[in-house]
């Protein structure tokens, strides 16, 4: 790890929610670090699994999944749902040794603006701290890279 | 005059070898799992297994192997191809029927055009056989007209010694005399008995079993359903198969750039034949098994005079559900004439 | 009677009443120890069958097979409590219609098989509620425990050892009753989610995917496990799945045919300790 | 290959001054698949669009990004520019580099990079588009109004008025709301009943409005110009039918001393009762709860009373399922309760009271019959107190917001106070006197030089009870000094706060809703008065604290909303929705568990002769709302929601 | 040359082709003309192409596909091929616009004889998207029409709009040297349809020539072969004068992958060019 060292977080999140979220630290000019890249999508229930296993082989060193409030899915149910399927597929992440540290979920609404953006911050820092991910990508090679192939 | 390399002295050829340039490997247990893998020191290898649960095959056509890179211009291409390192390698303790595929599938490879992939390891390679003095229920080299000791595909043949000190070196093929003269200095002068070659009952009769796959007729018999009905249409059999050559060719990679690859694939899957249509020629599983059987004691043996089969019976050892070829061709081998 | 002629006797008169059209049992394998799927037709047949503490297997995969049911007769199958639970998957999931499946039912103690009564599934809800409160299997919460106690590095390299062996030969798949889908994730390839290339990456994704597929549907047969030509300890995976399935969400797979799959519903209250 | 447009927006100096989108256009212009790139001051302007258009057009475009702000801005202004140009308005993406970008970040180089990265990602996503079109749905043109209060009356009125049918549906036993308690109104003070039932009256018997008093909406299912809505009628015990509402069992029943919830517990009624005297419909209800029939079986006098055996003690709840196309939400507010102030005293003194006990006191049908008597003795108070902002505005104890109608309601009652009590004295602790709206400064620069209004810039720190006098010490701000002032009587000016069960109703009916519970407009300044549900609209106090001109305005301009929708038989929605792919789909009926609109049926394959092949899910396109929650869930990936498609999101995140 | 060629470069590495002309010639199925960006790749194309080789076409990133190559041996300037949109890689292929770059392997497999039917009587018979391959031979032979004695064409397809190559077609009708007979199933005619109605062995049964001194070249859906093979049989064609292909799923082209193999023969290697005879003796439920 350089000093130079800026990790690429990837977000998955909700259009009603979180990504307006986004929109009001944007009109209200809250300042955060530039390392998110967000993926807009109709609802958090709409996040599968694969997304985040697809970021991380993309090269992300973190990934953010973002939604409503419980309560406040503008589909009424879609986060309850994505909840429990991130409590599933969390737990098996960290059983395969895929920190946890970097795969962050959180509830932001769209007026949490100033959420937003102070989690961008905190997590950027948290993730620059861990260092890069490319342990996963580099799955990729390991057999070609083996001494025996 | 015989010459003999002693267990004690393997350490030392190791060494002998690596200075040469080459990479050992043998067979070993890592990870819950016996197969080839580099060795540094005779107590690396684990020689007493009857046979490792992977074959050697995987170090000639590994299960993914890149076949080039490529990237992605605007209204442009690039592309280069990636071969396989150019490794000298030596394969130390590996079984008659493990060596014999090797031999087996050169004739594939090689036909029409060889496959720079298979070739450039095959050259660079050289197999040091260890024949067999034990065998388990499910080897059955004999019924293929192999044995525990066929020097098919080997380029050095040891034999264990009787007093288990070590093994007779016999050289089969130039680049095994070249090898063994790195070593010479660690072999010796000895007449001392070898062990007696592992007892592999014949389990089918060959014979009939060509001659009844070869009879048209046969293709629709109801045998072909009845010997696969519990067939789950995995593909571990072929692919620990040490003749089992299929392959699928894939593309990874992302917007920008990626590898196009080789990869194992197997006529036990449902995809594997299936067209884009939806047509798929073999559409069940028992269609899927007779080809299998039908490919490896038939058309292989048409079309390059060789059955695609070694006898090394991982196919049933493994299998989930106690299948494989030997129960298939028992079947066939006690159908009234 | 020992149980095996008991079931032997039973089959026969489940085949000869015509209540069945099919028994699905065991029969002698290929060494003293194994035994194999077979499949009996006929009472004539039934002295193949062999019942003891070898029949491991769980044969409900051989139920799902399109068309085997969809004339509406019936199949009996032997089946330990793990096979009952996935006939009950199987049922909820819409897969098969219980009613058709005649389970001859057996447990293994001691090295012995027992019978169990009942022939329907939901006769057996007593059964599997006791499973339930006595909770998933000590032995494998201790291996997984060993991996829990690593740091996250070092179960990354465990598992990146375990998932470079796999060859992607989907024994695991093809022996499991709950992987019954007409297409396998892995075969979607508009878009590509799964790398089909058996390099571990693509070997991650695979049994990752498998395991959260499996998440609340896994009955711990140990199928896959014994399955894998690569010895990759699948079971750990699936326990941890099973582990978070009951103790988040209290959710016992194959309790009921009627149980709700766990990654389709939620309750209000589901807990959500990491959610930031 | 797919030809790409991108077009670069500088938004002035918004995304301009912070990012280089001469950098961005270069960048992409070198990217697979973009056949052409530009950059422009204001795209969203006109010459702006028409650069878009022609670009469409002379390129062939089969797909454009428009890197510029949020898609929540101006998707719908793109889309149309692209189906203009002949292009599926589809085949748009919006690369959203001002809001979540330039407007974010302080460093150039930075924002620059992720500006290009957003920007090709959703290049790669819009190759994957598909040309969609939208899906109409018929619309059933009858809306529910829920809430009889100002707003909900008027919303009702004015839909019913241009011809559609209406259903009210009020939960208390009269529409009215708490318009019917004030005395008289602000700036203009005349009395609200005045001019309130005149509304109620014609409400009640305009042919297209039916109303539905005693009533709840207990479910919403369905979605914009299909909702069916199960509403509760509680039972009455009277019959509607024939009542007339002569009075004759509330004069009878012996029940009398229940505290009158209408008059804020200042006065009572009896069991069988109506809230006051011009409740419309103007049938009473029993209070079950009160009833001494209900309580032992005896007494029934009010039935023994009835010439037309209108009692019916046997009546029951009622459910119905009423099928709707939109929905006015008008639920109101609730006056705040203040009792955690401890320093006011409020429920420890019973002088202290609420505004709204206050406009009891003061309402010539109230209580007192309009005449200012303190509770505890029904003395004239000599001096009264009033403290504004008790509440609102204060993020410990209250709420943070202002609940704007205080200042304007304190004067009022400081007037009504002067004109009742000539010797009265008032006394105004207050923060700022905010009376923006027409009248009303005007309103209350009058309380002050001709009602003698006593303003005190400042807060009231405590206050204590001393022989017989309430003594409210406090600072005057502006003088720097502390004071004390001893009174009869303390108006609190409390906080208007959404109803109780505010949150709990929102989730029932599904709409969004504020920390508070105040309902959730689908943009605060653009479309107030929508929810982000389609079909279900806001007018009054239940969306944020209103005044009665603001409530009104607010439910003419949702009654225009729903009139708009319903000006079509048809809807066209967004093609945002599900599809099953029937070949792959195993039938585990996993999706359809999962759906939370009930969206997804089991559909039979059948050979051509009729015999069942297999049972698939298969999406009905009217219910599905598009949030992808069966796709995720589907195993086998056999479920895709049209505009976030596997292929498009897939292709997304692997070209960041 | 082969030989040559493949054992000093990758087998797999393809060619770069840019897409010279896009047609769309019925619902779902697309031509693209090709020309080669590279010269040498050009030369070696140009050495070994004949008429009933194959190639497989890709797009870096999705894969690759198998079809034939439906331009003539005769023009080997360019490769036209024509496919039906239905997986990833020809989906892909399907959007691609003239300028972009494609891949290229080939040309693989056998090819028509065409020499040996030269003084002889050609009978061409295709359904629906097996004319390409037809095509290409079809002409090889027009284009040295001399050789050859009386060409008869038989082509049907589901419906009018599933006819593709129409503008070829049209001038084939117009050639005097060529008798061109179209025919739709019944049931997809258009109301202005001039030609036959009905399925393609009955009407060849009308229409064909004299099976004496003739050589028939048959492309079609499995079933169509099935069937035609029938007539033919009955209108006394021998099966080895009778020509066909056959397509299979491939991934390698070049015999290895062991994909394409129906019994023992590789259709990549030893096909996709059969006779009738040599099709009737392979196991038939494989195919």
């Amino acid at each position: 790890m350089t000093e130079t060292f800026e990790p690429k977080i990837v977000a998955f999140v909700c259009t009603y929610c979180t990504y307006a979220g986004a929109d009001l630290a944007g009109t209200s000019r809250m300042k955060y670090a530039s390392n998110v890249r967000m993926v807009r999508l109709p609802c958090t229930g709409r996040i599968s699994p694969m997304f985040i296993l697809k970021a991380l082989q993309k090269g992300a060193d973190g990934v953010l999944v973002s939604g409503c409030h419980p309560g406040d899915c503008h589909f009424a149910q879609g986060n309850y749902h994505a909840r429990r399927r991130w409590t599933v597929f969390r737990s098996l992440l960290a059983f395969t040794g895929i920190p946890e540290e970097r795969i962050k979920f959180s509830w932001i609404s769209a007026a949490e603006g100033a959420k937003f953006a102070e989690l961008i911050n905190s997590i950027t820092d948290e993730i620059r701290a861990l260092g890069p991910f490319e342990q996963y990508q580099e799955l990729q090679k390991v057999i070609e890279t083996q001494s025996t192939y | 005059m015989t010459r003999i390399l002693l267990h004690s002295r393997v350490d030392d050829c190791l060494s002998a070898w690596r200075s040469a340039g080459f990479r050992v490997l043998a067979p070993s247990k890592r990870n819950d799992l016996t197969r080839f893998d580099e060795v540094h020191a005779a107590s690396d290898m684990a020689l007493d297994l009857v046979l490792p649960e992977r074959t050697i095959k995987d170090h000639f056509f590994p299960q993914t192997e890149p076949l080039l890179n490529y990237r992605i211009k605007k209204q442009a291409i690039e592309s280069d191809e990636m071969l396989p390192p150019q490794q000298k390698r030596i394969f130390f303790g590996v079984r008659p029927c493990d060596a014999s595929g090797l031999e087996i599938d050169d004739a594939l490879f090689g036909w029409d055009y060889k496959d720079r992939y298979w070739f450039s390891r095959r050259e660079n390679s050289v197999i040091i056989t260890i024949a067999c003095t034990r065998a388990d229920d499910f080897c059955m080299c004999t019924s293929v007209q192999l044995s525990p000791d066929s020097t098919k595909g080997s380029d050095v043949m040891l034999h264990p010694l009787k007093d288990g000190r070590g093994w007779r070196v016999v050289t089969l093929t130039d680049r095994g005399k070249e090898l063994a003269e790195t070593i010479a200095s660690m072999l010796q002068e000895d007449a001392s008995e070898t062990a007696p070659a592992a007892s592999v009952p014949v389990k089918f009769d060959l014979d009939k079993v060509t001659s009844w796959l070869a009879d048209p007729s046969n293709f629709e018999s109801h045998l072909w359903k009845e010997v696969s009905q519990r067939c789950i249409g995995c593909g571990s059999c072929t692919f620990l198969c040490p003749t089992c050559h299929c392959f699928d060719i894939q593309d990874e990679g992302d917007t920008y750039s990626g590898i196009r690859r080789k990869n194992w694939d197997s006529c036990s899957f449902a995809m594997f034949t299936m067209h884009t249509s939806g047509h798929n020629p073999r559409n069940t599983q028992s269609t899927r098994w007779r080809q299998r059987i039908m490919h490896k004691f038939n058309y292989y043996q048409g079309k390059f005079g060789v059955n695609s089969c070694s006898g090394c019976g991982r196919c049933t050892r493994q299998c989930p559900v106690d299948m494989g070829i030997t129960e298939t061709l028992q079947e066939i081998t006690n159908l009234p004439r | 009677m020992g149980i095996q002629e008991q079931y032997r006797t039973d089959a026969a008169n489940l085949l000869d009443s015509g209540a069945v059209k099919l028994v699905i049992g065991y029969g002698e394998g290929s060494t003293p120890e194994r035994r194999r799927p077979i499949f009996i037709r006929s009472a004539e047949e039934v002295g193949r069958l062999v019942l003891d503490a070898n029949c491991i297997a769980n044969l409900s995969a051989y139920l799902v097979p399109e068309g085997l049911l969809s004339d509406g007769k019936s199949v009996a199958v032997f089946l330990k409590p793990d096979g009952i639970r996935s006939v009950n998957i199987l049922a909820a999931e819409a897969q098969l219609n219980p009613e058709q499946v005649v389970i001859l039912g057996f447990n293994i103690d001691a090295g012995l098989a027992n019978p169990l009564p009942g022939r329907k599934a939901n006769e057996f809800a007593p059964l599997l509620a006791s499973l339930k409160s006595a909770g998933l299997s000590t032995d494998l919460q201790r291996e997984a425990d060993r991996l829990e106690q690593m740091t996250a590095v070092e179960r990354f390299e465990y598992w990146k050892e375990q998932f470079s062996k796999c060859i992607k030969c989907y024994a695991c798949r093809q022996v499991c009753p709950m992987c019954y889908c007409r297409r396998c994730i892995v075969d979607v390839n508009q878009p590509q989610w799964v790398n089909t290339s058996s390099h571990t990456l693509g070997n991650f994704e695979w049994n990752i995917i498998r395991a959260y597929h499996l998440a609340g549907r896994c009955v711990a047969c140990g199928g896959c496990d014994r399955a894998c030509p690569v010895n990759i300890p699948l079971r750990l995976l699936n326990h941890r799945m099973s582990k978070e399935a009951l103790d988040t969400f209290d959710h016992f797979a194959g309790e009921s045919a009627d149980q709700k799959p766990v990654l389709a519903t939620f309750r209000q209250d589901d807990p959500e300790t990491f959610i930031l | 290959m797919a030809k790409i447009g991108v077009f670069v927006c500088h938004c002035g100096e918004n995304i301009a001054s912070m990012v280089d989108t001469g950098k961005l256009v270069t960048a992409i212009s070198g990217h697979p698949g973009v056949a052409f790139s530009s950059e422009y001051k204001y795209f969203c302007s006109d010459p702006g669009q028409e650069t878009v258009k022609r670009a469409i057009r002379e390129n062939n475009l089969t797909g454009v990004v428009v890197a510029a702000c949020s898609p929540r801005m101006h998707e719908q202004t793109f889309r149309k520019a692209c189906a203009e140009a002949g292009l599926n308005p589809y085949m748009l993406e919006l690369a959203n580099i001002r809001e979540q970008c330039s407007w974010v970040h302080t460093d150039r180089i930075e924002a620059t990079d992720k500006a290009i990265e957003i920007t090709r990602a959703l290049v790669e996503k819009v190759k994957r588009n598909n040309d969609l079109q939208p899906i109409s749905v018929p619309v059933t043109r009858r809306a529910m109004v829920i809430g009889g209060g100002v707003a909900g009356i008027q919303a009702a009125i004015d839909i019913a008025t241009a011809g559609r049918e209406v259903v009210l549906v009020e939960r208390e036993p009269s529409i009215g709301g708490h318009m019917s308690q004030i005395s008289e109104t602000f700036p203009t003070l005349d009395c609200s009943q005045c001019i309130l039932t005149p509304r109620m009256v014609e409400a009640v018997q305009h042919p297209n409005i039916r109303v539905m008093t005693y009533a709840e909406v207990e479910e919403v299912d369905g979605f914009i110009g299909n909702f069916t809505v199960k509403v509760r009628s509680k039972a009455r015990y009277v019959k509607m039918e024939t009542c007339t509402g002569c009075g004759d069992c509330i004069q009878k029943c012996p029940v009398k001393k229940i505290p009158s919830e209408f008059e804020c517990e200042l006065g009572n009624r009896t069991a069988i009762y109506t809230p006051f005297a011009q409740a419309v419909p103007n049938v009473p209800v029993i209070d079950r709860s009160r009833c001494t029939y209900f309580k032992n079986g005896k007494c029934a006098i009010c039935k023994k009373t009835c010439q037309i055996d209108s009692i019916d003690f046997e009546q029951e709840d009622k459910t119905e399922y009423i099928e709707v196309g939109a929905i006015v939400v008008a639920t109101g507010f609730q006056v705040q309760n203040t009792s955690m102030y401890g320093e006011y005293g409020y429920g420890r003194y019973k002088d202290v009271i609420t505004g709204l006990h206050f406009e009891r006191l003061a309402s010539a049908s109230g209580p007192t019959a309009g005449k200012i008597k303190r509770p505890s003795d029904g003395k004239e108070p000599e001096t009264v107190v009033f403290i504004q902002c008790a509440g609102s505005r204060d993020a410990s104890k209250g709420v943070k917001y202002c609940s704007k109608i205080c200042c304007m309601y304190t004067a009022k009652h400081a007037m009504l106070y002067a004109h009742k009590v000539h010797h009265g004295k008032s006394q105004i602790f207050y923060m700022d006197i905010r009376a923006a709206g027409k009248g009303y400064d005007e309103f209350t620069r009058r309380a002050i030089e001709e009602d003698e209004a006593g303003y005190i810039r400042g807060r009231v720190s405590k206050l204590y009870e001393e022989n017989g006098k309430l003594i409210v010490r406090g600072v005057d701000t502006l003088l720097g000094k502390p004071v004390e002032v001893e009174a009869d009587m303390v108006v609190l000016a409390t906080a208007m706060v959404p109803q109780p069960d505010a949150k709990e109703f929102a989730q029932r009916i599904g709409i969004g809703y504020d920390e508070y519970g105040f309902f959730n407009e689908a943009h605060l300044k653009l479309r107030p008065v929508e929810t982000s549900t389609a079909g279900i609209y806001l007018a009054g106090a239940c969306q944020s604290p209103k005044d009665i001109p603001d409530s009104v305005s607010q439910a003419s301009a949702a009654a225009a909303k729903v009139l708009g929708l319903f000006s079509k038989e048809q809807l066209e929605r967004e093609p945002v929705v599900a599809t099953v792919s029937d070949s792959t789909c195993a039938g585990c009926w996993g999706c359809v568990i999962a759906c939370p609109y009930n969206a997804i049926d089991r559909k039979e394959i059948t050979d051509r002769n009729g015999n069942l092949i297999k049972r698939v899910a298969s999406v009905n396109p009217g219910l599905c709302q598009g949030c992808g929650t069966c796709v995720s869930f589907c195993r086998s990936n056999s479920i895709d929601l049209a505009g976030f498609t596997e292929s498009q999101i897939f292709a997304e995140v692997m070209g960041l | 040359m082969t030989q040559d060629r493949y054992n000093s470069s990758s087998i797999y590495n393809p060619f770069p082709m840019r897409v010279v002309a896009k047609r769309e010639e019925a619902p779902g199925v697309r031509t693209l003309k090709l020309e080669f960006v590279n010269q040498e790749d050009h030369e070696f194309f140009t050495s070994n192409y004949r008429t009933g080789m194959f190639g497989l076409y890709g797009i870096f990133g999705e894969g690759e596909s198998t079809f034939c190559v439906a331009s003539p041996e005769t023009r080997k300037d360019y490769i036209e091929c024509t496919f039906r949109q239905s997986g990833r890689v020809t989906t892909t292929l399907a959007g691609v616009d003239p300028g972009d770059i494609v891949t290229f392997r080939g040309p693989y497999g056998n090819r028509f004889p065409i020499e040996k039917f030269e003084g002889k009587n050609l009978l061409f018979i295709a359904g629906g998207i097996a004319l390409p391959p037809t095509r290409s031979v079809i002409w090889s032979c027009l284009d040295q029409r001399d050789k050859f004695r009386d060409v008869t064409i038989v082509y049907g397809a589901r419906t009018v709009a599933d006819l593709v190559y129409k503008h070829e077609l049209d001038e084939w009708k117009r050639r005097d040297d060529v008798k061109l007979v179209l025919t739709v199933d019944p049931g997809g005619e258009t109301p202005d349809w001039q030609d036959h109605v009905g399925f393609v062995p009955s009407v060849l049964e009308q229409v064909a020539p004299s099976p004496d001194n003739t050589i028939a070249v048959l492309c079609g859906p499995p079933i169509m072969i099935k069937f035609t093979l029938n007539a033919l049989g009955k209108l006394g064609f021998s099966e080895a004068d009778v020509y066909t292909t056959l397509e299979n799923r491939m991934k390698c082209g070049v015999g290895k992958c062991g994909r394409c193999n129906v019994g023992s023969v590789y259709i990549c290697k030893e096909g996709p060019v059969f006779t009738a005879a040599e099709v009737q003796a392979m196991p038939q439920h494989d195919l």
